[in-house]
């Protein structure tokens, strides 16, 4: 089992004749999973790796092959656009990895899609995985494993670090989300708790936040009063200055809250198990499966 | 990207917004002749630098003349507010003050929509009164795809004044600061204090506006309102290599990819026991290009005592970063000792090119971060 | 019964000062309807007719008095706000009176509306009544007398005589609901004979159409396939030249669709009776009753 | 409103629309130098008027000199279309076509929105085609608090061509008349034909928009656009007096308060077997000087035989009206019967004030109706 993605992710690729979206389509089906169709205004017609029908609009690939999932390797000025277009062609599930995408254009495509009954992962992020099943996104394939444990992040190459560590001892996983460094994204650590949560494979979850922001004591609050499975956490940035933005536009320490030690100290209150550094990821997920 | 608070005023008296006049002044003599085509008895002389607390810090003072503006100027200019060089000043003619309020617009990460806040306490700092005094900020989250609504400025302007001709005042305002903040691509615009004045009139006094870097493509009027001048010149030349460095006061010099393993990799030095003495993302591509740009900014500063690699490979290339190391070794001389951590696509590659010129690199992040600890306080060389 | 308003209907008045406001504000009142509250920015703090408070924004008006319905007597310029007022504030039905307001506006206001679970009746309309128990709006309340008729009309002195024809042959009613003359408007009238149908104490329903559009038609469909009660019908306009609008910004005549012809076919084909003048009303209800 | 096709042009032409230069003449003459002053071999001369099928009225014509534009224009210029006078053409250069598409924005009803629509068979009506071949018709509903969106206007594009420069124009074009059309308050907006040129360029040959009435308040500058000129006086007159009044051909005359009872009146009429000479809707409030005025109208067109009044007193007061007709009766000669009916608001004063001038009113509306027709008619005066 797994959450968001699975067997029956039917896959098409925004921007699939682009520099980056060609290289991780390649990278997609290598791993196996089902790109179904591409999409590049203009090339409808063509193929893609000579196994994957090109359209020339998202609702032409959905209504061609089924398409029930979407990835965007778009510039960020288009980055928005792609993901109404998604919403409007009936995607269910929208994963944007474009980043840099300005944080008022979200303002605006967040409703547009939650108004379609779809879910956004992202921008500005890695995507997911479903190790051995489905891979959506540019989280390396040959880190993960298939086991017990779920991974949700902010961040990209910190969790590959993470999911490396884990893989290294043993501890597969179910599914890894990373949901995006932007300061307005689609998918909460909430809801991919509440995912998780459900989800009758997962046995524990790695939660990994950052400064700036408070979804991870929210996050807490709901692991606290709605969880039922072991958490453990990270914050990453409690040596990062206040008002800089370290990186991902999210990340920026602003007054006084969003600070790592305000988060560290919200994840022990709801009982999450707080890691000092990434490595303690394997003995506090051993101990609680 | 911050702009400074002259720049903020005009956008806002752009927008429509009631905003004394103002003019900046480079040097003392200009803030003299300053004061004297503003024609007032009274002026304020403000420091512009991209920081807070500039009042606390001597960088606001009142002149009651001409020449006094200038000796106050004087001292201003050149002063150091939080590691900022003042190089410009703001003179503006003092106004006076019947209340003063807070109104301000920022992005509100948890209902995804911008917040526009307003309180009767203005004047102070806006933190401060959310932690002494919450009751006193009235929120009003913004629906973009409608803007601030009609009603709800009312709403909120009601918050501040009684009198109903002081309330429709502030509501123009507050809408046409909302616009302006959109217009700009900001992710903050605020106006502290908003004053009213004896006459009835309300005035925004100050202004600070906070613009989204992801906003700057494709608004290149805004864009150009940034001020290198004020800015780090380390920070300014990474940004023009597409890199994110920050310069912080330690002596392991930082070199990762990704933001969130950049921070993990700074509090990991930390947890060894040293100081980050920088944060740098060379983000997800590995042009070598910008390894060496990297390196050079890293060994630019004195204070590294030794340099530390930390690659996950994903999108970037293990080999990609080992031949920008191999190649800035060869184009300029790095006098410090680097420790490599490299891990993820094509690590193979990489060990052999940094074999190649006689490096070797680790596989493991903690015990790389804890060698350029011992290295950096003097211990074993890599 | 009745719908949409009833005993526990709590009123209050948008633009309570205004010309239009104050005088209907006072036939109301002096029908016995619960209007709890009037709002005038900047007149908070007064009394209008020595009983109803005024508030400064409707907000504090349903805050303070419980209002959960709000009628609408403001400036067409200032009408698509008064109903984004009213829906921020909760208030459940919006009846907005105004005529004049652009159509523009009406695509931003609906979807705020429908998004805050909120109905809005209008604009341009006279308002709906609940004869003996609460009027909203500028129906006269004499004309009126409690009944088993539901009565839904997109037109307003048409409604008054249709209705009074009733009145006076006996036939009382149980709510009188007049949708407005508009293209677009916030309650149907499929949306009021689905009220009707579940409302058991109306027996039969009139509805009154004219020219314009295919509400009538789609009306019609929902009649035959949905509704038990009896229904009977009228279509203003049989004379009306096309291309031109005849008063109502919505009765207009465009190319083939929207004429009296093809409305009266379709509501015969419904099994709607139809009324070839507004006389006919009362020989075709008391059939059916 | 209507406005006419070189206003739409024009209006397309701001929004950045590829618009070929057009040139208004309002006499013979002017339209010679107009083809002179456009400089090209072959022109179109189209009749200035709010019709459609101008084409097959002979009011489109092409010119292959200035002498022929000239006399083709003399010929145009003066015509009667759909009972309107020609008083102005447009001179535009003949252009060459490759296809024909029609794009056009309408308010839909059903949706709550306005609707993109584009159909590769443009050059005709497009209610013909979508009663021929509804399956060449292509919507696409907006939803105004985004616009219409870049993939959308693509969408759409792709159904008209399939040279993706075309696509990528015809996009453009579509977004910018989305802009258009809700900058104007339209109703209706529309290209047709949209013309792709052999050189492969996508260009408005025609346009046409209609703007919401309610609309022009806050738009001066598209209220402006009106050319009373070419509609009926009387209507002009009535709309400056806050009545609507159409001209119809009947020769009861109807005055009514409230458009829906004012068409069941002039139905009503028809049912008794006359014909109604007027719509006319004196609106929700009863000002007197409006009755006069109505009355005015109506006893200015020579068709009318009988005059009736329908009034159902609501926010419209009974005495009121009675004064208007009272005053109105002073004012001017009424040379046609009268034949009123009142009821509702100050019933009783009303039948006071009109007994007192020797009128009498009737409460029963088919009473009313029935014997205004059998007046009209030549039967017993009233």
């Amino acid at each position: 089992m797994s959450i968001f993605v699975n067997q029956d992710t039917r896959l098409v690729v925004q921007g699939i004749t682009g520099r980056d979206g060609s290289f991780h389509a390649r990278q997609m089906l290598a791993y196996g999973t089902k790109v179904v169709a591409g999409v590049t205004p203009g090339k409808g017609g063509q193929t893609f790796e000579g196994a994957v029908p090109i359209f020339n609009t998202v609702a032409e690939a959905v209504e061609r092959t089924g398409a029930n999932t979407s990835v965007i390797y778009v510039p960020a000025r288009f980055a928005a656009d792609a993901i109404f277009e998604a919403a409007d062609a009936g995607v269910a599930l929208i994963v944007c990895i474009s980043e840099g995408v300005p944080v008022l254009d979200m303002t605006r495509a967040y409703p547009y899609v939650a108004g379609k009954g779809a879910r956004l992962i992202g921008p500005n992020c890695p995507g997911l995985i479903t190790p051995g099943v489905a891979k959506v996104g540019i989280i390396p394939g040959q880190i993960c494993a298939p086991g017990p444990v779920g991974v949700v992040s902010r961040s990209g190459t910190l969790t590959y670090e993470v999911v490396y560590q884990l893989t290294r001892a043993g501890l597969g996983q179910t599914t890894c989300v990373g949901i995006g460094g932007d300061p307005i994204i689609g998918t909460s650590f909430i809801d991919c708790l509440t995912a998780f949560e459900a989800d009758p494979a997962t046995r524990a979850v790695v939660m990994i936040g950052e400064i700036g922001g408070t979804d991870e004591q929210n996050a807490a609050e709901f692991v606290a009063t709605r969880m039922h499975k072991p958490v453990v956490g990270f914050i990453a940035g409690q040596t990062a200055p206040p008002g800089r933005r370290m990186g991902h536009a999210g990340a920026i320490i602003s007054g006084s809250s969003g600070t790592a030690a305000e988060k560290m100290a919200a994840f022990e209150r709801a009982g999450i198990a707080v890691m000092k550094r990434p490595a303690d990821v394997v003995p506090l997920v051993k101990q609680r499966l | 990207m911050n702009i400074h608070e002259y720049q903020a005023r005009e956008l806002l008296a752009k927008a429509g917004i009631p905003v004394p006049p103002g003019i900046v002044a480079a040097t003392a003599a200009e803030a003299r002749r300053a004061m004297e085509r503003l024609g007032v008895p009274k002026v304020v002389v403000k420091a512009q630098v991209h920081a807070g607390g500039r009042g606390k810090a001597g960088g606001v003072k009142l002149a009651e003349s001409p020449a006094q503006a200038e000796q106050l100027a004087g001292q201003i200019l050149g002063m150091t507010i939080k590691a900022l060089t003042v190089t410009r000043v703001l003179v503006v003619p003092a106004t006076d003050i019947a209340s003063e309020a807070y109104v301000g617009v920022v992005v509100d990460r948890a209902s995804r929509a911008p917040v526009v806040m307003v309180s009767p306490a203005g004047g102070i700092d806006i933190e401060e009164v959310a932690a002494r005094t919450p009751e006193k900020i009235f929120r009003q989250t913004v629906d973009t795809r409608y803007g601030l609504l009609p009603h709800q400025a009312m709403a909120l302007a009601f918050r501040l004044y009684d009198d109903v001709a002081k309330v429709r005042q502030a509501a123009d305002i507050l809408q046409k600061l909302y616009r302006a903040f959109v217009d700009a691509g900001a992710s903050l615009a605020e106006i502290n204090p908003l004053v009213a004045t004896p006459a009835g009139a309300v005035v925004a006094l100050d202004a600070k506006v906070v613009v989204d870097d992801n906003e700057l493509e494709r608004r290149p009027d805004i864009a150009a309102l940034r001020d290198v001048a004020v800015e780090n010149p380390a920070e300014v030349e990474a940004r023009g290599a597409s890199l994110t460095y920050i310069k912080l006061d330690g002596n392991v010099g930082c070199c990762v990819n990704g933001a969130g393993l950049a921070m993990a990799t700074m509090d990991l030095v930390k947890y060894y026991g040293g100081e980050p003495a920088n944060f740098l993302d060379i983000g997800g591509s590995s042009n070598p290009d910008k390894v060496v740009t990297a390196l050079k900014i890293i060994t630019a500063d004195p204070k590294v005592k030794a340099i530390l690699f930390n690659i996950f490979g994903g999108i970037t290339r293990c080999d990609d970063v080992a031949n920008g190391i191999v190649t800035a070794t060869r184009k300029f001389a790095v006098d410090r000792p680097i420790i490599i951590r490299l891990t993820g696509t094509n690590e193979r590659e990489a060990v052999r090119i940094l074999e190649g010129v006689g490096m070797r690199a680790l596989t493991d992040m903690d015990a790389a971060v804890e060698q350029a600890v011992q290295v950096a306080k003097g211990g074993a060389a890599a």
